[in-house]
């Protein structure tokens, strides 16, 4: 048990728990009768999805060092350039999360908008119900 | 001289946060030991204000006192104040909002009741 | 000595994180849950701006003030849910 | 009971699962490199040696969003507004009608505390947006960050006040609807502005041109008196800022406007 | 220390997590729809701790109001305007 198998474990366990979270999640969206569940399940599987892609980006300590975000705070010099590429984690899936989550909540505000509407035609949200009535 | 002050500086900033610590851990216990959601308000300040104030008032004394933070230590300094700030302006409010509307909706009874003056059928 | 006691208070807050979170699983009512919701925050607030004095990058202290403002916005929607039942009035 | 039995056999099957991954693979773990790709966005972000690559801007993220990868940025604010639009849409037949009744501080919203703690923290929470959104190339932020955070405020003063409150003080869909259209209108023209310089002084520029390339040398300035503004990733962030912003309050109004008087359910 | 810090930082990762997996099972499993939306308000939280323990502060700035201040307010007008309880 040397320090290095703990940090893996540790590592893996974050891992595992967003997979997890993702079945926990689809779960929810496919076999829970009601709309409002639906959307709170669909909510926590795009974020996690986005998790999976901000944790592949991530890079580990090295001797110590802990990595930086990806924003330069010294001036550009050779060196705190080289020692910046050295340390900051990837900056593309970030760039690719940030849309991801604002379009997440106009899509959440359409769900919404649709969800009402349905609650106006059928007096309920409970999809048995909805799919029993026909109409 | 100028080092002796930084050092006084230094070792409030670490006094706070370790207070801090310590008395966010006994909020928390608080929140088992107390037994209903009005008596649970208390802890709650606790741990506003011992654990989350003063040990951002403590890092503020602190960072402006660290020279391995750079050019933005000041800038850090001051953003911790400002949370401090905020965060005393805004969980006392927060409190008293949620607390008014479970006593209204009467989600929550007076479990050890001794006298509730606004509203009687929640005693008990 | 300075990064030594930083460390073991962020160790204290983790464990006030923790039992906090045990207090929204198993808490009666809505209300306790919301206010451990509360505590949660605070402790952090503060976790998080002790790893940026441990990680020395001064530039992520910015993501505590939303944290302290948006916690005030839950409680507030709660709060007027259960004491109206309509957010628009 | 059945709860916690259940939850304990997710957990354990978490905990185990782990152990059998930390034992079989080590594919899915981070390691101590970054793709060849990132390697170069981290190396050319703000590089004086580099003058025919470089943004010019110490934040990566938002050199990735709004130059490197602006194209893809732009076509995502389309989806954006078209699934905001669909859900207005959608609103705009069932209630239209305008509200009854005027704002009553008696009658209306939360206590008097909690009022006047939001109207003194208000204009702090949006300075704050404000400065996340229009340092977004020097600190971490942007447009979208900006924009999310001004947009809560709407939301709280409806739940805080009423919605009354908002459409007495002036805050109508309607203007929200020329705000977003100004933003809107500001990220089309500043996408083209290289472009539009280049057609006025008759040299050959590229479209979401940022600093000057080989072969197009037409650009915009890094920097106005030694303060970095980075090109054009100044104006993306205020007007994606402001377009974000006005965009929800739209959908906000209007969502708290339909079907006034609700049963509450509870 | 600093070998101790890595092993910490990654403590901290993995419990944020594991509690993030309970509130999400808490949060599909619950009828009360107001609680469900408080647990997944918390998952929020959690997740944003875990952005910025993998050094994404730009994720944590835009996350922190779309998924703990707008979120739950939609999601609570919506349960406002028809119903709280999820029938068995």
């Amino acid at each position: 048990m040397d320090a290095e198998f703990i940090n893996t474990y540790l590592l893996l366990v974050t891992l595992t728990s967003l997979l997890a979270n993702a079945i926990i999640s689809i779960y929810g969206l496919f076999f829970k009768p009601h709309y409002t569940k639906k959307v709170i399940a669909l909510t926590i599987l795009s974020d996690t999805m986005n998790t999976f892609a901000i944790y592949l980006g991530y890079r580990t300590w090295v001797n110590g060092v802990n990595p930086r975000p990806p924003v330069l705070t010294s001036t550009p010099t050779e060196k705190s350039i080289s020692e910046f590429t050295a340390r900051a984690v990837d900056p593309l899936p970030q760039a690719l999360v940030l849309t991801a989550v604002v379009i997440g909540l106009a899509v959440t505000l359409f769900l919404v908008f649709l969800g009402y509407i349905l609650y106006t035609h059928y007096k309920t949200l409970d999809m048995r119900e909805i799919k029993k009535l026909k109409g | 001289m100028l080092d002796l002050f930084i050092l006084i500086i230094r070792y409030i900033g670490l006094a706070l946060i370790t207070l801090g610590g310590f008395a966010s851990v006994i909020a928390a216990i608080g929140f088992y030991r107390f037994k209903n959601f009005y008596l649970r308000l208390h802890p709650l300040t606790i741990n506003t204000i011992w654990g989350c104030v003063f040990p951002l008032t403590g890092i503020s004394l602190l960072t402006i006192t660290l020279e391995e933070l750079g050019a933005y230590k000041w800038f850090m300094a001051g953003a911790s104040f400002i949370t401090a700030l905020i965060v005393l302006m805004l969980a006392p409010a927060g409190s008293h909002a949620i607390a008014r509307g479970v006593h209204k909706s009467r989600t929550a009874r007076v479990k050890p009741c001794i006298a509730d003056l606004l509203d009687k059928d929640l005693c008990g | 000595m300075i990064w030594e006691i930083v460390l073991f208070v962020s160790i204290l807050y983790l464990l006030n994180i923790v039992l906090l979170t045990i207090i929204v699983f198993k808490g009666p009512t809505i209300g306790d849950q919301v206010l451990a919701i509360d505590g949660i925050t605070y402790g952090s607030i503060v976790l998080l701006i002790l790893f940026s004095i441990y990680f020395k990058e001064p530039i992520l202290t910015v993501v505590a003030i939303p944290l302290a403002l948006w916690v005030y916005a839950l409680d507030i929607y709660v709060s007027k849910y259960l004491e109206r039942g309509d957010l628009g009035a | 009971m059945r709860r916690i039995t259940e939850l304990a056999v997710i957990l354990s099957l978490v905990l185990g699962v782990s152990v059998l991954l930390v034992l079989a693979a080590s594919i899915l773990l981070p390691g101590i490199e970054v793709r060849q790709l990132a390697f170069f966005y981290l190396y050319t972000t703000i590089n004086p040696w580099f003058q025919n690559y470089t943004v010019n801007s110490p934040e990566a993220v938002t050199a990735i969003v709004w130059d490197y990868r602006g194209l893809d940025t732009l076509f995502e604010t389309s989806v954006f507004y078209l699934a905001l639009i669909a859900g207005l849409a959608l609103a705009r037949g069932l209630f239209s009608e305008t509200p009854q009744g005027s704002f009553n501080e008696k009658t209306h919203g939360l206590t008097t505390i909690v009022k006047t703690v939001t109207r003194v923290t208000a204009p702090m929470i949006i300075a704050v947006g404000a400065s996340i959104g229009l340092h977004g190339h020097l600190t971490p932020g942007g447009g979208f960050q900006g924009g999310a955070t001004i947009a809560v405020i709407p939301l709280v003063f409806i739940v805080v006040y009423s919605t009354l409150f908002l459409i007495a003080r002036g805050v109508t869909s309607n203007k929200m609807l020329v705000l977003r259209s100004i933003g809107l209108l500001g990220i089309g023209f500043t996408s083209i502005a290289a472009f539009l310089i280049g057609l006025a002084i008759g040299r050959f520029a590229y479209v979401f041109q940022n600093m000057p390339k080989p072969g197009a040398v037409v650009g915009l300035p890094a920097d106005i008196n030694g303060a970095l503004i980075s090109g054009t990733l100044w104006f993306f962030n205020l007007f994606e800022m402001i377009a974000v912003a006005a965009g929800f309050t739209i959908a906000f109004i209007i969502l708290l406007l339909a079907g006034r008087g609700g049963s509450g359910g509870r | 220390m600093n070998v101790y810090a890595e092993t910490i930082v990654y403590l901290i990762m993995a419990v944020v997590s594991l509690l993030s997996v309970v509130a999400v099972y808490l949060a599909i499993v619950e009828r009360d729809l107001i609680k469900a939306v408080i647990y997944s308000a918390l998952q929020s939280g959690f997740y944003a701790v875990l952005y910025y323990l993998l050094m994404a502060p730009d994720i944590v700035l835009v996350y922190l109001p779309v998924a703990v201040g707008l979120i739950p307010g939609v999601l609570i007008v919506l349960i406002s305007k028809t119903e709280r309880w999820e029938k068995e």
